[in-house]
């Protein structure tokens, strides 16, 4: 591990980068303005690498290209300056800035794949960078390509150049923009959102990279990110963005270890720190309420000549059981097939009858196929809350239908029984009458909660449903979620990427990879030591924000986050 | 790609035979037969019964719909299209010729308006929402709005009447050379590529300002790479996808939904054969031109989808 | 709704349905005579008495300017109806059913685009007869198909959504769902394609009254007015080209509407309109 | 010994010699012809040049018949010289052969090539199906036998269609579009164009004057005709709107020529039970209400038509009986009156009259009809259908036992000889609307009387005594007729059009 940011402190060197009272503000097409970048100032010495962390809508993208000059159409800095090398981007003229873009300062986008031209070799663009931005010839831009696609770790760049975006992998194509981005070693360079589409070991080979490149390079260099791990590795300075103010700034350990605002630690609570106890508490096994042997599944793809030609297997001989009551995790990234399997368990696809059993009799494939009491006791939270709750419709009804659905009750009888099911949940009554984009996301995952809970259903499947939420109100969910589990007794699979809501919620794990089940057992033992490197990699991943912290968090362990 | 073509290819033949059999049902909803309508008023008032009856059973018209049908089927996969009924003349020899005009005509106007359509869309993405953009999409809207039938008159009106530089209808035979049929048709050209341009111009539009606003269209602003580079060497090439398809399909039903313009300009296109032979109750003519239109579809469509594989690596496998 | 007066085109566009809307409503108390009746005075110059001079029957030509709107828009907009509300339900089936149903849907689809508009409506008024209802009926077919298309396409999109997901969880009807769950949220997309199919129903009607197989005399209408006044472009050029701006306006109003909506509502409305 | 072959021996001067005005006639040129006419002609590429597949209008030209019926719809000489019926009751017709004939691949003219052509216009020609049989006699005349009597039979040699070709089985004569006309096919695109060049070998000494004729179909399409007119790629347009006539004439370098006769409208009353046109007053009231004039006036134009008198017969012929004529007011009144007594003081719906666009101008000729019915108490609406199928659909299967009928409907009808035009309103057509009793019977009497009569000048009064009927009974209405017109570039000298279409000559077109 390098943490050379450490050793190495604040530079004392002249600022390369001067940001003064900046403020960019966004027209809409109401003609209401939005003031998206507040009065920010900063300074980024030569050599320095500084981490703009904040959640989605902070402002800190739209910061980013401003460092650029640059402002998305709508938008325009309307106050401030923001000097590089003593230039005021932000008074010069568009060819002015072009000169200057792609040599002095450059940038390195949030998605690869979109960032490239989908209709051109990788290696054509890079050379396109290399002839018109660093003057090569065709020839030296070719051989000069070649080298950077090898400097970047990427392997047989003879053969990777001819490749379109789409056949390289996702590190591949994150080297790809970054050599782009490097070709003329700009002084200031900008990388937004470098590893938000990679997985995690490829995660950990492109911070890796990145972090060379710093070593490397004499330019400054500002990372945006929503993930506080990122800029805990390879950053010296942080600064923490909330609707387009700085709300924190200052070196990582100082930040980090003593975190001033709640905001900031939001952020940093949204980092598991295993170090805690899991506050998950195990509840007496029960009798056994769902059992899953050898599911695998692939879906049917449409053909003319064969009636159902299977696709590559989503799921491959998946085993699990759980017990009346008994809250399990299923971990994993995208792509893991776990919300394929809680798809099946919920009667969202058409799995193998025979594979899962619910309280002791087959549990047929799709709702439709069900009894409606077998419909009633399984129950399903979804992702996006907002997505989860028709927008045309007043959350009302959406939880007084299966009221009336399962429980035959009158109108009235429904009201008044979501209504005290939204007391139970924190929410207002009055918020009955509401439509889903007139309540908060917290306030709709609750309302689809209170949907769930309505049927009064033996099993619950929660599919991702805090990963759209700000990590503010995340816990608060949480919260509600267990006491309602608690309260009717409901067995839960809870389907996440997100270790800290396993460690706090369930006391058993599954860690899925590719369809099949890597690791399955207690959260404590498996979290705490890890057999498969996969499993170790994941959680290697997500707690180092909280190690750089560590020193500090350990004296006010007990103290909740939020 | 070849399974690509291969699975669309079947599809289409579904879908060819599904119409062959729509049409030749829906023709029977309209009253009277081909002999009927082949026969004047004072004819048909005047003509024994049984002289009629004669009449339609030489000419199979009084077999069962069925029957005719397994026939009309049978030709078809004979490659036969039949005869028309009342001259008994091969029906593939009567449409040959007008399709061929129609699908010129077709393909001139495309040839003719994508260009300027794709400089008009240029021009309009590149300033988006200013005044430029503003006048040609206005504009483009207006020639969306015009009924080509009013364009063709007043075209007529001005430039071949009241100021004649060209021909007012179009005295070119069927047969004639491709070349000549054109060049006596400048004012119906003008006619269809206006309406082409402005529907074409608009799709494009729509198409440029969407790819001009993804993600590597920034990245390449960012890396200070000229605007024309972006425009004409990663943005166009990109924008063109979705407008290939609209294009297709709009070039595939200019060849049979010209029937105004042609009327007009009595030009000798497959429209105003169609509407002939539904007038005329030659059912084997309306279905010939039916599966020729549905035929040009599916080409149109396969053009694009070809257009489509060479611009965007991601469509081959 | 708000946002897409904001912008002027939309403005413009909405003003010249609204105006059109209102002179056709009005039309029997605000035309100056009855657009049938014969002044006998055929071919008057514009004056006073008559503002747009009378046709060679001695109708007034202003009055028929007036009334002339009327069956085409109502064609126009009935046929709007039919297209989106029989497209959205069979499009919404079809993404709800999918599978076989979906298949046999899309295939009606294409089939649509593979026949000439103009055979399908000469089928159908020829055998059903040259009324209005009939028009209604064949119009509305033919624009109903892009309206499956692109109802399905969004169709599709909204089954992937958590509500539809616990509707279907929860055992719900396919009618229910479909009527409850999806329509409500396409209901922006609908209102889009209705200014669109309407416009371009506009469109086809005049042409089709042009060639003789829409609207039919003694209905005052614009069309029939254009082709008419034809013989008379020299001599008389307002009868030819006053109905014609009438129809280029209205249709002109109705795209721009549609485009500002779908501005405003975020859609596409060049690739929504066509075909 | 009948008038009609006496006038036609000495006949060959009668051709349309109206040379005159312009000068002399010149030899040579060529000239484009577009028509406007919604014809029904089913051309194909094999049959492009048959008679029955052509134009009416241009059938004269690379065709002749027997006869010709001239622009008094008097018999001319045509490929017969002469013709007299060989019984006394009229039903067989000899029919001498103009001598010297050749078709245009240069072989003659025998009466074995009438014989085959007849075979196959008994067939198809709905006007010949009375020939029962035909025959080559021995002195190269002909002999028709008919299944009844018919003193106009030779009008019937006039009728459009009956072209002599050269002799030829019936499936395949008349393909080759070899005729004895004044042109032959030079190339055709169905449909579209044909083109003609000079007969050299034509049978009428000097004629024709031009090289060439293009013909270019406009079907329906008269703007662009006349647009093309206009722009000088045609020399002539024919059969247009009688209402773009006065237009036309403003302009000096075109001349507008009239048919003096052409084309009406029949509408049928259907007389099923329960019709309100069973009720002779109702059907009197319709024919006073009207406005006849009003149509003329405002649909053709002054002095472009004429007032029908309610039977198919047109002004243009010598039989023609005008109806009385009221003042308008006075008829609105009696109109009124009639209605009244008929049991409708408040006036009478007549229900749905539909027509359909088979010229022009109908659709302004029945607005003008609607609105002055109106004025007298009747009304109705209008409803159009499309040309095709109208025929079917105007009679319906009419079969009073199943309940359906024929409809309250217009039919175009051209102009003809007495002996076919009154017997149309025979009671068993739909044209007379299931006309019946007595008055019928005597109608129908009188005319299969006049078909026996030999004399023209007793005839003469047979048929006036029949419209006299028609003006009573009104099994039909048919308000006003209108005149063919064609319209040319003053260059294109020595045409004249003609009552009925198909029998227009191009022989004596020349180019100044």
């Amino acid at each position: 591990m390098h943490w050379g940011w450490m050793r190495r402190g604040v530079a004392v060197a002249e600022p390369v980068l001067q940001v003064r009272a900046l403020c960019i503000e966004w027209r809409g097409a109401d003609g209401r303005t939005n003031r998206v970048v507040d009065g920010v100032s900063f300074d980024l010495a030569p050599g320095a690498t500084l981490g703009i962390a904040g959640e989605s809508g902070s402002g800190k993208s739209t910061l980013a290209r401003a460092l650029l000059g640059h402002c998305r159409p709508g938008s325009a800095i309307t106050s401030g300056s923001i000097r590089l090398d003593g230039e005021n981007l932000a008074s010069l003229s568009e060819p002015e800035l072009a000169r200057r873009r792609g040599r002095v300062m450059a940038m390195v986008p949030q998605n690869p794949l979109a960032s490239l031209t989908f209709h051109m070799p990788v290696g054509r663009q890079l050379e396109e960078v290399l002839r018109l931005r660093a003057g090569l010839s065709a020839k030296a831009a070719g051989l000069r390509a070649l080298e950077l696609f090898g400097q970047m770790g990427l392997p047989e760049p003879e053969r990777l150049v001819r490749r379109y975006p789409h056949q390289l992998s996702g590190g591949q194509r994150q080297r790809v923009v970054l050599a782009c981005a490097i070709a003329c070693d700009p002084a200031l360079l900008v990388l937004d959102e470098p590893t938000t589409a990679l997985d995690k070991t490829t995660e950990a080979q492109v911070l890796d990279l990145i972090r060379r490149l710093r070593m490397a390079r004499q330019g400054a260099m500002v990372i945006v990110t929503h993930d506080l791990n990122v800029v805990a590795d390879i950053c010296d300075q942080v600064l923490v963005m909330q609707h387009g103010r700085i709300i924190e700034q200052g070196a990582v350990g100082t930040v980090f270890s003593a975190p001033r605002e709640a905001y900031t630690r939001g952020l940093l609570g949204a980092a598991l720190r295993v170090e805690e106890a899991s506050r998950a508490t195990h509840a007496a096994p029960g009798p056994t309420l769902l059992e899953v042997k050898g599911l695998s599944f692939r879906y049917a793809r449409p053909s003319l000549l064969r009636r159902n030609p299977l696709g590559p297997p989503i799921l491959d001989g998946v085993g699990l059981s759980l017990a009346r009551g008994e809250v399990l995790g299923v971990i994993g990234e995208s792509g893991s097939g776990k919300t394929t399997l809680g798809g099946i368990i919920a009667g969202l696809l058409g799995g193998e009858a025979t594979a899962v059993r619910f309280d002791g009799r087959p549990l047929p494939g799709l709702a439709a196929q069900r009894t409606r009491e077998q419909r009633r006791r399984i129950q399903m939270v979804f992702q996006d809350p907002l997505s989860s709750l028709n927008p045309r419709r007043r959350v009302g009804d959406a939880v007084m239908r299966p009221l009336q659905l399962f429980r035959g009750l009158e109108r009235r009888e429904a009201a008044r029984c979501a209504a005290s099911l939204f007391e139970e949940l924190g929410l207002e009554a009055a918020l009955l009458s509401r439509f889903p984009r007139q309540l908060s996301g917290g306030q709709q995952q609750r309302v689809a909660i209170a949907r769930a809970f309505a049927a009064e259903p033996d099993l619950l499947i929660c599919d991702e449903i805090t990963s759209a939420l700000d990590a503010s109100v995340q816990a608060q969910l949480l919260d509600h979620l267990a006491m309602m589990q608690r309260r009717q007794g409901t067995a839960m699979l809870l389907i996440t990427h997100d270790l800290a809501v396993v460690w706090r919620m369930a006391p058993r794990v599954l860690v899925m990879q590719g369809g099949r089940i890597l690791e399955a057992g207690a959260t404590e033992a498996i979290f705490r030591n890890p057999q498969n490197p996969y499993t170790a990699a994941l959680l290697g991943a997500a707690s180092r924000a909280a190690r750089a912290g560590q020193g500090v968090l350990a004296g006010t362990g007990d103290k909740k986050p939020l | 790609m070849i399974a690509l073509i291969l699975r669309r290819g079947a599809l289409s033949l579904v879908t060819l035979f599904l119409l062959a059999s729509f049409i030749f049902f829906a023709t029977e909803v309209l009253p009277g037969d081909a002999l009927d309508v082949s026969l004047s008023a004072d004819e048909i008032a005047n003509m024994p019964a049984e002289v009629m009856a004669r009449r339609k059973a030489e000419l199979g018209l009084d077999r069962p719909i069925l029957e005719r049908y397994w026939g009309f089927l049978g030709g078809l996969l004979r490659f036969d299209l039949g005869r028309t009924i009342i001259t008994r003349a091969p029906v593939g020899e009567i449409i040959a010729m007008p399709l061929r005009n129609s699908v010129a005509l077709a393909g001139v106007t495309l040839l003719l308006a994508l260009p300027v359509a794709l400089a008009i869309a240029m021009a309009a993405a590149q300033a988006k929402g200013r005044a430029v953009d503003n006048a040609v999409s206005g504009a483009a809207i207006i020639g969306y709005s015009i009924p080509e039938f009013v364009t063709g008159l007043l075209l007529i009106a001005v430039f071949a009447v009241w100021w004649p530089l060209f021909p007012a209808t179009i005295t070119a035979s069927t047969n004639d050379p491709l070349g000549v049929l054109l060049a006596a048709a400048p004012l119906a050209i003008a006619t269809t590529i206006i309406g082409s341009v402005a529907y074409l111009g608009r799709i494009l539009r729509v198409g440029l300002i969407e790819v001009m606003a993804a993600d590597f269209v920034e990245r390449l602003h960012l890396s200070g790479i000229p605007r024309w580079r972006i425009i004409w060497l990663h943005a166009l090439p990109a924008a063109m996808i979705p407008g290939l398809s609209a294009a297709a399909l709009y070039a595939a039903s200019l060849v049979s939904g010209v029937v105004v313009v042609e009327m007009v300009f009595a030009y000798p296109g497959i429209g105003a054969e169609l509407v002939r032979a539904v007038t005329r109750r030659e059912v084997h003519v309306v279905q010939a031109i039916a599966l020729a239109a549905a035929i040009c579809v599916v080409l149109f469509n396969l053009l694009a989808d070809l257009g489509i594989a060479a611009l965007d690596p991601r469509t081959r496998r | 709704m708000r946002a897409a007066l904001r912008r002027p085109a939309a403005l413009l566009g909405g003003l010249l349905v609204v105006v059109h809307l209102v002179v056709a409503i009005a039309a029997p108390w605000i035309a100056p005579f009855a657009p049938t009746s014969l002044l006998d005075a055929p071919l008057e110059p514009p004056g006073a008495t008559y503002w747009l001079g009378t046709d060679d029957l001695g109708r007034d030509a202003f009055s028929r300017l007036l009334w002339g709107g009327r069956v085409a828009m109502l064609v126009a907009f009935a046929a709007g109806a039919v297209a989106v509300l029989g497209g959205a339900l069979l499009g919404l089936a079809a993404a709800y059913r999918r599978g076989g149903f979906d298949d046999v849907v899309m295939r009606l689809v294409e089939m649509k685009l593979a026949v000439p508009t103009i055979l399908f409506v000469a089928i159908f008024v020829t055998g059903f007869g040259q009324s209005v209802p009939v028009l209604i009926v064949a119009v509305g077919i033919i624009q109903m198909m892009g309206v499956v298309r692109t109802s399905r396409a969004a169709g599709i999109v909204l089954m992937e959504q958590g509500y539809v997901r616990a509707a279907q969880l929860n055992g719900e009807s396919g009618l229910i769902i479909i009527l409850r769950e999806l329509l409500p949220n396409v209901a922006d997309l609908l209102a889009v394609e209705f200014a669109l199919r309407a416009s371009s129903a506009l469109l086809l009607v005049s042409a089709l009254s042009f060639l003789g197989l829409g609207i039919s005399p003694p209905t005052p209408d614009w069309g029939l007015m254009v082709e008419d006044g034809m013989a008379l472009l020299e001599s008389e050029p307002a009868l030819v080209l006053a109905p014609a701006l009438c129809i280029s306006t209205l249709v002109l109003g109705m795209n721009l509407a549609a485009e500002g909506l779908a501005d405003a509502l975020g859609l596409d409305a060049a690739r929504g309109g066509g075909g | 010994m009948s008038a009609l072959s006496r006038r036609a021996l000495g006949a060959l001067s009668l051709l349309p010699g109206i040379a005159a005005a312009q000068g002399a006639p010149r030899r040579g040129g060529a000239i484009t012809v577009a028509q406007c006419s919604a014809n029904r002609f089913v051309a194909s590429a094999q049959t492009a040049r048959h008679p029955y597949f052509t134009v009416d209008l241009t059938t004269r030209i690379p065709y002749n018949a027997l006869v010709w019926v001239d622009r008094q719809m008097r018999l001319q000489p045509e490929l017969a010289i002469a013709w007299q019926p060989a019984s006394a009751d009229q039903s067989v017709w000899d029919i001498t052969l103009r001598p010297g004939v050749r078709f245009h691949d240069g072989s003659p003219l025998r009466a074995e090539d009438v014989v085959a052509s007849y075979q196959l216009h008994r067939q198809r020609n709905f006007a010949s199906g009375q020939i029962q049989r035909i025959e080559a006699m021995a002195d190269g005349r002909v002999r028709f036998s008919l299944d009844a009597g018919n003193s106009e039979f030779p009008y019937v040699l006039a009728e459009y269609q009956n072209m002599i070709m050269p002799a030829a089985p019936v499936e395949t004569i008349g393909n080759t579009g070899i005729g004895t006309g004044p042109f032959r096919f030079a190339s055709t695109d169905p449909n579209r164009v044909a083109v003609y060049e000079r007969n050299p070998a034509y049978w009428r000494e000097g004629f024709p004057y031009l090289d060439r004729i293009e013909l270019h179909n406009r079907e329906g399409q008269q703007e662009t005709a006349l647009a093309g007119l206009r722009a000088g790629q045609f020399d002539m347009v024919m059969t247009i709107d009688p209402r773009s006539v006065r237009n036309l004439q403003r302009d000096a370098d075109l001349v507008v020529d009239s048919g003096g006769g052409g084309h009406h409208y029949v509408i049928q009353l259907p007389k099923y039970p329960g019709s309100p046109f069973e009720d002779k007053r109702v059907r009197q009231a319709l024919a006073l209400g009207v406005d006849r004039e009003a149509i003329i006036r405002l649909v053709y134009g002054e002095g472009n038509g004429w007032v029908g008198n309610d039977s198919h017969l047109v002004a243009a012929d010598p039989n023609f009986l005008a109806m009385p004529r009221l003042p308008r007011p006075e008829a609105v009144a009696r109109a009124r009156a009639l209605l009244a007594a008929a049991g409708h003081p408040n006036g009478i719906n007549l229900g749905t009259l539909y027509w359909s666009p088979q010229s022009p101008e109908v659709g302004r000729y029945f607005q003008v009809l609607q609105e002055t019915a109106r004025e007298a108490g009747l009304t109705m609406a209008l409803e159009q259908r499309p040309a095709d199928g109208y025929v079917q659909f105007r009679t319906g299967d009419n079969d009073l036992s199943k309940g359906s009928f024929h409809r309250f409907a217009m039919t175009a009808v051209g102009p003809r000889n007495p002996g076919i035009s009154l017997f149309r309103m025979r009671g068993d057509f739909v044209e007379s609307g299931h006309w019946r009793g007595a008055e019928h019977d005597r109608y129908m009497a009188l005319y299969a009387e006049a078909m026996r009569e030999g004399d023209a000048a007793r005839r003469r009064a047979m048929f006036t005594a029949m419209q006299s009927l028609l003006h009573e009974e009104v099994p039909a209405l048919l308000p006003a007729g209108t005149m063919t017109f064609s319209v040319r570039r003053r260059h294109v000298q020595g045409f004249e059009f003609h009552p009925q279409i198909w029998s227009v000559r191009f022989d004596e077109v020349w180019r100044g």
